[in-house]
């Protein structure tokens, strides 16, 4: 399969799940789990490849797929009332607001158009013959310029992210020799395993991130057995 | 005072104020009714649509104010200056839909809709004017609460927030694109 | 393109630029004979003369301006004098905001950022001794530069404009972005 679109157009992993399933014209509450997880997690590599920042959002999803499609290899939970569970349906359900919202989105960007175009004009001068003191809210003065900037085009959202330069506390390569010594130490080991102790947000992307780069190199592998929830990692043969 | 001189002062004053003005204003100055005043306004702002001509009127909410007519932009664009007005980027739009439909808001209701941070996006609408803040929610750590602005009616060239199409319309409109 | 075409876009120009405006410029915008043009614009100011509509046309030589209709005076002119004895509109900060950050600054600088014409902004914070003139740039054309006065650190309460960590801070987060 191609994959001709670039990372960067989406707009977070929403916009790339709605990607996937727009493109292959897939119902939004009845996903075909395994593919659509594995096309998401090929893009994930692709950004990765790209040297492009994979954000905590993107990963998040990505363990919630991973999530669902061993709950679905489980046998069928039912509710109180008896009904059955589809461990899609969350996901599916804010999929679903998200394309609502993007719909209105295109029908804001619509009226964008006239707006732009359309031009305003100062009040007229008038002479004040008396001596006025004028006071002066620095938060209105501020708010006005940064309007001006904004409006401008000058400001980009971009420009104005406040960059937290963070020490960086793990590195993928720290990780990926760390999963090999637990793979050498045990044939396999469980999925969540490996996130277990990660202290902060930051480990347990770096973490998914070695997980993904001894995939791709062929050095490990997961697998599900039907009636286990768990995801089991070991080292590929041979 | 018959109803063309009352149109001929109300076009003075839209056109020297530049800036949005109350049909209450208006009435002031006048020395009339403000009901009576509003619907004068809503006459020449639907007159000069209809005739298309060069000034039209906006409404917004009880307010009004005078602006050229987009057809012409084109037209006016070159006199003026080579400045484009930025568009909004796909994160601010799906920021403002969202705020738009579900006012007032929290950023952490907007986030877990759209799914990403949107802290700069908020920033841009508010910088742009096109959104507010709301006050606070009555909750655990007292969350800003967001909602659109009087420019914000201008930009979905709208009268009144009861003008925007129904929530229900986009759900209808996905239905039958599912379908 | 129709006459009444012709003359919404005229219009528009006129509202939009405030102004004096020549038939040529219009001309050109129009990609018309100037001789036509003027015609027009004769015919649209010869109209809103005897209809005595709110918004007239002045001409002065070979140039065209929107104005109000004098006959209003009374009714604008109280309205105008009570909004601009208060606070500072928004258009007059936006114009002493840049004018703060950006100065010395032309008319035209101010212009392109803004995207609005200024003349009268500028004008009302010369009169409220916020911002003056401070020069000329070496230019042709020489345009007038300006700057704002020791009322605006009073006014605003600010001993220098360096002492404002938010106005520095903002400086060097945007400097580079206007440049």
């Amino acid at each position: 399969m191609n994959y001709e679109v670039e990372l960067e157009e989406f707009q977070g992993p929403f916009d790339l799940l709605l990607h996937l399933v727009n493109k292959h014209e897939i119902d939004i509450f009845d996903i075909p789990i395994s593919s659509i997880t594995r096309q998401y997690l090929e893009y994930l590599d692709r950004i990765k490849q790209k040297d492009l920042e994979l954000t905590s959002e993107f990963i998040l999803v990505a363990s919630k797929l991973i999530e669902i499609k061993s709950k679905m290899l489980l046998p069928v939970e039912e509710d109180q009332n008896g009904d059955e569970i589809d461990p899609r349906e969350e996901l599916a359900q804010r999929l679903y607001e998200y394309k609502i919202f993007k719909e209105i989105s295109s029908f804001m960007k619509s009226k964008e158009e006239v707006y732009l175009r359309t031009c305003f004009k100062d009040p007229e001068y008038v002479e004040i013959k008396q001596e006025i003191e004028t006071e002066i809210d620095l938060d209105e003065l501020l708010k006005a310029l940064r309007n001006v900037l904004a409006t401008a085009d000058l400001l980009k959202e971009d420009d104005f992210k406040v960059h937290k330069i963070q020490k960086e506390t793990v590195r993928i390569e720290d990780k990926v020799i760390e999963i090999q010594r637990v793979l050498e130490m045990r044939n396999e080991v469980l999925f969540q395993e490996l996130f277990e102790g990660c202290k902060s947000a930051t480990i347990v992307i770096t973490t998914f991130l070695a997980l993904l780069q001894l995939i791709k190199n062929n050095i490990i592998s997961y697998k599900q057995h039907k009636n286990f929830e768990n995801i089991i990692i070991s080292r590929c043969e041979g | 005072m018959d109803k063309n001189k009352q149109k001929s002062i109300i076009e003075s004053i839209l056109f020297a104020m530049g800036e949005p003005v109350s049909a209450n204003e208006i009435a002031q100055s006048l020395n009339l009714e403000p009901g009576k005043i509003k619907n004068v306004l809503d006459e020449i702002a639907e007159e000069s649509e209809k005739e298309n001509r060069g000034i039209l009127i906006k409404r917004m909410n009880s307010k009004y104010q005078m602006c050229t007519n987009p057809d012409n932009y084109e037209y006016i664009h070159g006199l003026l200056y080579e400045k484009n007005k930025g568009n909004l980027s796909q994160a601010a739009l799906e920021t403002l839909a969202i705020v738009a439909y579900k006012q007032p808001v929290t950023r952490v209701e907007i986030e877990s809709l759209r799914g990403v941070k949107s802290s700069s996006s908020i920033q841009t609408l508010i910088d742009r004017t096109l959104i507010r803040e709301a006050g606070k929610l009555d909750a655990p750590g007292k969350p800003i609460l967001y909602e659109t602005t009087l420019e914000f009616l201008k930009y979905a060239d709208i009268g009144s927030l009861k003008e925007l199409p129904a929530f229900e319309e986009f759900v209808e409109g996905i239905q039958e694109k599912i379908n």
